[in-house]
């Protein structure tokens, strides 16, 4: 049996301070665990912790709890929450940091389409100025899993006939102007 | 009066820090400063209340005053326009604060430096935001130091006095 | 068009692809309202929600820089049709506006670049334009033809709305049944307007995406709608896609045509069905036929 | 030169401790230390807590000892110790004015943090103080005296209470409501929590014996329309409202409601919420105090259009109350002080549009259920929702407009007793299963907490999450037909979709839509919830900071019935204590012409808001009356030749304090 207990020094309490220092995450402390955030969440229904619950062990110092949670990565940007939040939180914002967190430590569900997805936008993004979506689509496939693709065939057809499948590679012109942006993965604080 | 106690931070030889003097109404402002230190609302040191019954019994002679005396900054906090104790004391505190900034730029001395502000008996919060705006704002404009200046100008004046003085002896002789 | 348009265009990357439609349907609709609209030069992807999962700075740069490229231009409204790209060059403005520290480094960034600093561009969704430069009003004045009878539901997605309610109310929204009503449309009742359609989650968490599509499609369809109307090219291909898909799953007959604002508008407008793109929806292809060709007689001029 | 005025001048300075709330903060023995070597002053100390007896007494002996005859009390806000410290003063036989307060507490040590910059500015401080008290003069208390009688607003448990309390203690009291009875929301209630003693049985006899009272007059369907004057003496008027009926003449016989030309009820009955039907001409309830009908304007056909047989008329014609061509009236009073107990409005739902209120017939609000659930309600007391049926499944939803940045920040405080209470009523009356959706369960008061385990074992569902919505779209067979609200179960941690027949939405309190205009009318202060402001939030609960006006009831915040009564006793006790002083004393801060320096140019005159300066055409000089100056300094400020002076802010008190607290800027 794995024990679920948790010790007081397993809490990083100031990682969690710091936590509520960043832009969209100054509310943090002002939650009052009510749920309205996990009960408007289209995507709560599938996800390991709620969001609440999110907040909850953010508060607490629970680090790796969070960030090895699905949930971070279920969110969908939709900012149902932060909306309906009766104390103005930011969620959607707390989300996004946290996946930034995760994906600089490297402690997201390996495979997990979803990570994948954002670095091999970015590094397309920051190399080329644009996205093209059949590459994008088609390298995040062979990176997390290429049985996927198999299930796509047949919305890539029918975006084929209708025209709406380019497999152009996209580039901006000036693309010089992008390398001053630094590379994504390297953020810290 | 005596020299200055030891320990003094706002003294100017170390560092200046910027000293504002604000005159609250006894009902309103006044009333929310005490609310602001029952909360526990922080705010810079840098501020000194005087209390009056109304923002209308400040006359512009008390800020030219302080001025005069060294103040950096002068804050004026009466009731909202409506809410007046003495029902329209501060339409006139509002019109006297127009005429004071115009006077204050023809002076010389930026406009900046004096606000008026409403703030409700309610509203600690807006006391402790107004003045750390204010001494932030007063900081960047920097030591007004009108005494010193006084003194610059009475130095100034006394030369040429006696400048014009010696030209008048010249011309007599 | 003229060097500095009334309207700088910001297609963003589906605009171009999946969403060629919203492009075409977008820019026809504009023509014939006569409102000058320009590409923006050398624009680059947003970053959309992907960008902010990765990094908060780079994401802010990346969008700074089209904010940037606007202002060269000396048009204020740059007008982004898709949700994701609206919502992240506001956001990005957002970030500016309160963090002093991500202002700097956008500043700094912008000078390595070569870029002018950030002024007041003003980010506009077509929704918003629509409702407010156009008009309703002038919009119902403009219907030469209306499609008599057909109901739709509006359904406006996440980031138009959400978080800033700029574009529109966030709980409940209004304008887009506005519009619609005012060139013709019968609109439904629905409840699911700004539910999510899951985003990017068709492509990575398949089955999660499709079922979030079909609650959308079948509740359009008990409130009786014929048809849906999006606002966002992400919107629009997931409920447009995976119809097929669904029906397997479910059993359910579902073939609903899902719509552009600015093609049911760009048509009451008058404009061609190739013009605007009709010609490149996956689902409910007969009905499109039916509505916007072969009753072609049936139309009702005004 | 002072000297010379004033004699020669002994300060004393008090340094206050205030246990640790200062000494923490501010290096108070170096302020006395520092105190002591400005000019004037004899003695210098610091203690404990100055306002104690023996900090008091410490200030006494000073003054017959050491002959100080000037204090300065460096201590909390003049705002709460003023009067003590010039008590003390008093009875060493010193005249108060001769104390000057320095606000070290609220205005330093508690909001700084930095001990050596809060002690400067407490120096700073102090030596203002000495460099003003040294001017200070010996002045006289001004004394108003106390008109007897007391204005009630408002007619509710709050205004009722206060009434029968301040009337039985002999006085004259008018109460005025607003509405064509007085009864107020408790009147709409079943039953009262935790109790369950029904609310009708409890309040209808306090509501008869205000009718019955001799020393009360009771002006229904009535406003008070302006307030002038002051302590003591406050001027009134009271708008009464045309009822179209004559209150003296009816009897409450009701035969004119049978009578009326509609045969049916067709206009929606406020005091039902819309649940039930009235007439043009209708009786609030049975029990409306006073028992006599009034006639809806906007429903009469008599007086929409002048074209009606009249048929009430004709009922009443032995009586003749009915009057159409009734005017309004205005009554002119004097009263000494003044109770406000206007009350409260429900949060409208409609705002938060996720809850489907007003989109769903099934979604009602708390108040609306109290109806439904009376015995004497619209469905006398039966459940049965707006579609009849008998609900099997009820939610109910705590919260609503409450604890909610969006809408109201603060707690409603009765919602959750309420929703309990109506969990056992429905319960008891349907046999449903209740589910009550709550953030927090509060049930802090006698006998609450037993009340929450009580219906715990009823077995009423709690489910500790805040609703996210309310729609009525089933993703389940068994929600087909149905509301479904959507919830995190926090308890469980599963989001949860419970299918409801009816919801019941606990909305929080609000201050009444014209509560502003109501606060500046009486001249007092609202939180910046909008509810009126009291005195002191601890020590002085009921009164505000204009004296003789006082609060009572939820107009003053969120509060349950038993707290409403004590505080409107309470309020009551304030006014009685007023009216039994006779007197109040007001600050002598008056302002006055020096005629000599005056050069007659009238720009004061215009400026009293309150008529109180004059012109003298004869002497060509200002005058101003003392007993209508209220002190506010305006002239004084305004005047050009500097002859118009305020005792207590003479223009050298205010400019010493200028240049103390300044000396070393």
């Amino acid at each position: 049996m794995e024990r679920q207990i948790r010790y007081q020094r397993e809490a990083d309490l100031e990682w969690a301070h710091r936590f509520t220092q960043h832009p969209g995450c100054e509310r943090l402390l002002s939650c009052i665990q009510c749920g309205t955030c996990s009960g408007t969440c289209p995507l709560s229904i599938y996800m390991d912790i709620t969001p609440r619950q999110v907040i909850a062990m953010v508060r607490e110092g629970f680090r790796d709890d969070v960030l090895k949670s699905k949930t971070i990565w279920l969110c969908a940007s939709c900012y149902a929450c932060s909306v309906e939040c009766p104390q103005k939180i930011n969620i959607t914002d707390v989300m996004y940091r946290l996946k930034r967190e995760a994906i600089q430590n490297n402690v997201f569900p390996k495979r997990f389409p979803i990570p994948v997805l954002a670095q091999e936008f970015c590094e397309m993004v920051r190399r080329r100025g644009r996205n093209s979506e059949f590459w994008m689509v088609f390298r995040m496939a062979l990176r997390s899993n290429p049985a996927i693709l198999l299930s796509m065939m047949r919305t890539g057809w029918d975006l084929w006939r209708t025209g709406r499948l380019s497999m152009r590679m996209e580039r901006i012109q000036r693309v010089n102007e992008l390398q001053y942006i630094p590379a994504a993965t390297k953020e810290v604080d | 009066m005596e020299d200055r106690p030891v320990s003094d931070k706002l003294s100017t030889s170390v560092q200046w820090e910027p000293i504002i003097v604000a005159f609250f109404c006894n009902w309103c402002t006044y009333t929310a400063a005490d609310l602001a230190g029952v909360a526990r609302m922080g705010y810079d040191p840098n501020v000194r209340v005087i209390r009056v019954m109304c923002s209308g019994r400040v006359d512009p002679q008390f800020v030219l005053d302080a001025f005069a005396h060294g103040a950096d900054g002068v804050l004026i906090g009466g009731c909202h326009p409506g809410d007046c104790h003495y029902v329209e004391g501060n339409y006139k505190t509002l019109r006297r604060y127009h005429l004071l900034r115009r006077l204050l730029r023809d002076l010389g001395i930026e406009e900046q430096r004096l606000r008026l502000e409403w703030i409700a008996a309610s509203e600690g919060e807006k006391v402790s935001k107004t003045i750390n705006e204010m001494v932030e704002q007063v900081r960047a404009l920097g030591p007004l130091r009108l005494s010193r200046r006084f003194k610059e100008w009475d130095a100034e004046l006394a030369s040429l006095e006696a400048e014009a003085q010696s030209e008048e002896v010249v011309a007599h002789v | 068009m003229e060097p500095s348009a009334k309207y700088l265009y910001y297609p963003g990357c589906s605009l171009k692809g999946t969403g060629i439609a919203y492009e075409e349907s977008l820019l026809t609709t504009f023509r014939l309202l006569e409102l000058p609209i320009k590409e923006l030069p050398d624009w680059n992807c947003c970053g959309a929600t992907n960008y902010m999962s990765v990094s908060e700075t780079s994401a802010t740069l990346l969008a700074a820089r089209n904010l940037a490229l606007a202002r060269q231009t000396g048009s204020r409204d740059l007008l982004a049709p898709c949700n994701a790209c609206y919502l992240t060059l506001r956001k990005s403005q957002e970030l500016v506006a309160h963090y002093p520290k991500i202002a700097h480094e956008v500043e700094q960034f912008l000078e390595q670049a070569g870029l002018p600093r950030l002024d007041s561009v003003r980010v506009r969704h077509v929704l918003e334009v629509l409702y407010t430069d156009v008009g309703v009003e002038r919009l119902r004045e403009l219907t030469v033809r209306r499609l008599q009878g057909v109901r739709m539901a509006s359904y406006y997605g996440c980031q138009a709305v959400r978080p800033y309610g700029e574009v529109d109310d966030p709980h409940e929204p209004t304008r887009m049944d506005q519009i619609l009503k005012a060139v013709g449309v019968d609109v439904v009742e629905y409840n699911l307007k700004t539910k999510c359609c899951g985003g990017a989650l068709t492509g990575t968490i398949h089955d999660v995406g499709v079922r979030l599509n079909y609650i959308l499609l079948k509740e359009a369809m008990r409130q009786g709608a014929q048809a849906i109307v999006t606002i966002c090219p992400l919107c629009q291909f997931n409920l447009d896609a995976y119809q097929a898909e669904i029906r397997k799953q479910t059993g359910e007959p579902i073939d609903m045509p899902i719509f552009y604002l600015t093609q049911i508008v760009g048509w009451a407008l008058g404009g061609d069905v190739r013009e605007l793109g009709l010609h490149r929806a996956i689902s409910g292809k007969k009905l499109i036929e039916q509505w916007f060709t072969v009753k072609k007689e049936a139309e009702t001029y005004v | 030169m002072s000297e010379q005025r004033n004699g020669h001048v002994r300060i004393g300075v008090y340094i206050c401790h205030c246990g640790a709330n200062i000494a923490d903060t501010v290096d108070v023995k170096a302020v006395a230390e520092y105190a002591a070597t400005l000019p004037g002053v004899v003695i210098s100390r610091e203690y404990k807590y100055m306002c104690s007896d023996p900090g008091q007494e410490l200030i006494q002996k000073d003054i017959e000892e050491h002959a100080i005859n000037r204090v300065v009390v460096a201590a909390c806000s003049p705002t709460l110790h003023e009067n003590t410290f010039r008590g003390a003063a008093e009875r060493a036989g010193l005249n108060p004015f001769f104390v000057q307060m320095v606000n070290i507490r609220e205005h330093d040590s508690w909001v700084h943090s930095d001990r050596e910059a809060a002690t400067v500015k407490a120096k700073d401080l102090v030596r203002a103080a000495v460099m003003r008290v040294y001017f200070h003069k010996p002045l006289e208390k001004r004394r108003v005296p106390i008109h007897p009688e007391v204005l009630v607003v408002g007619g509710g448990i709050a205004g009722i209470h206060a009434a029968l309390t301040v009337a039985n203690s002999g006085k004259r009291v008018y109460l005025v409501e607003r509405e064509p009875t007085i009864g107020g929301h408790m009147a709409q209630y079943d039953k009262t929590f935790p109790t369950l003693d029904c609310a009708a049985c409890i309040l209808t006899p306090k509501m008869s014996a205000v009718r019955a009272h001799p020393n009360i007059t009771l002006w229904t369907y009535s406003e008070v329309v302006s307030v002038d004057g002051s302590v003591g003496d406050y001027k009134v008027v009271v708008k009464r409202k045309p009822r179209y009926v004559h209150e003296d003449l009816c009897v409450g016989c009701l035969q004119c409601i049978e009578t009326c030309v509609y045969k049916d009820s067709k206009f929606d009955d406020e005091f039902n919420l819309g649940l039930s039907k009235r007439k043009p001409i209708y009786i609030p309830f049975a029990q409306a105090t006073p028992k006599v009908v009034v006639i809806d304007p906007d429903a009469c056909i008599q007086l929409k259009t002048g074209k009606c047989k009249k048929s009430c008329m004709e009922a009443c014609v032995e009586r003749g109350a009915i009057d159409f061509a009734q005017k309004e009236t205005y009554e002119e009073i004097h009263v000494g002080s003044i109770i406000i107990a206007t009350g409260f409005q429900t949060f409208d739902p409609r705002r938060m549009p996720q809850y489907g209120y007003g989109k769903y017939p099934n979604v009602y609000n708390t108040l609306e259920v109290e109806r439904l659930v009376n015995a004497s309600g619209p469905t006398s007391g039966q459940v049965i929702t707006r579609d009849g049926r008998v609900p099997k499944s009820v939610g109910i939803v705590l919260c609503v407009g409450s604890r909610d940045e969006n809408t109201n920040r603060w707690c409603s405080r009765v919602c959750c007793m309420t929703s309990l209470k109506l969990a056992h009523l429905i319960k008891e009356h349907t046999g449903a299963e209740v589910y009550i959706f709550y953030i927090d369960m509060r049930a802090a008061g006698k006998g609450y907490e037993e009340f929450y385990q009580r219906v715990l074992n009823e077995g009423v569902h709690f489910i500790r999450g805040r609703v996210a919505e309310i729609t009525d779209w089933a993703l389940d067979p068994s929600e087909a037909g149905k509301l479904v609200a959507r919830v995190e179960d926090t308890n469980t941690g599963f989001v949860r979709r419970i299918p409801l027949d009816m919801v019941v939405l606990a909305v929080g309190l609000e201050p009444q839509p014209d509560a502003h205009e109501v606060q500046r009318m009486f001249g007092i202060s609202c939180s910046l919830d909008g509810f009126f402001l009291e005195k002191h939030p601890k020590l002085a609960p009921a009164p505000t900071y204009t004296d003789g006006i006082f609060i009572a009831g939820l107009c003053h915040g969120p509060k349950d019935i038993p707290d409403t009564v004590m505080q409107a006793g309470y309020a009551a006790a304030e006014a009685i204590a007023l009216a039994d002083t006779g007197f109040f004393e007001l600050e002598p801060n008056t302002a006055y012409v020096v005629e000599e320096e005056c050069s007659g140019c009238k720009t004061c005159v215009p400026l009293c808001p309150y008529q109180a300066v004059t012109f003298n055409e004869e002497k060509q000089k200002a005058f101003i009356n003392e007993v209508l100056c209220k002190g506010c300094g305006t002239c004084v400020a305004a005047c050009p030749s500097g002859s118009i002076k305020q005792n207590l802010f003479e223009d050298e008190e205010i400019y010493s304090e200028i240049e103390g607290v300044l000396a070393y800027a």
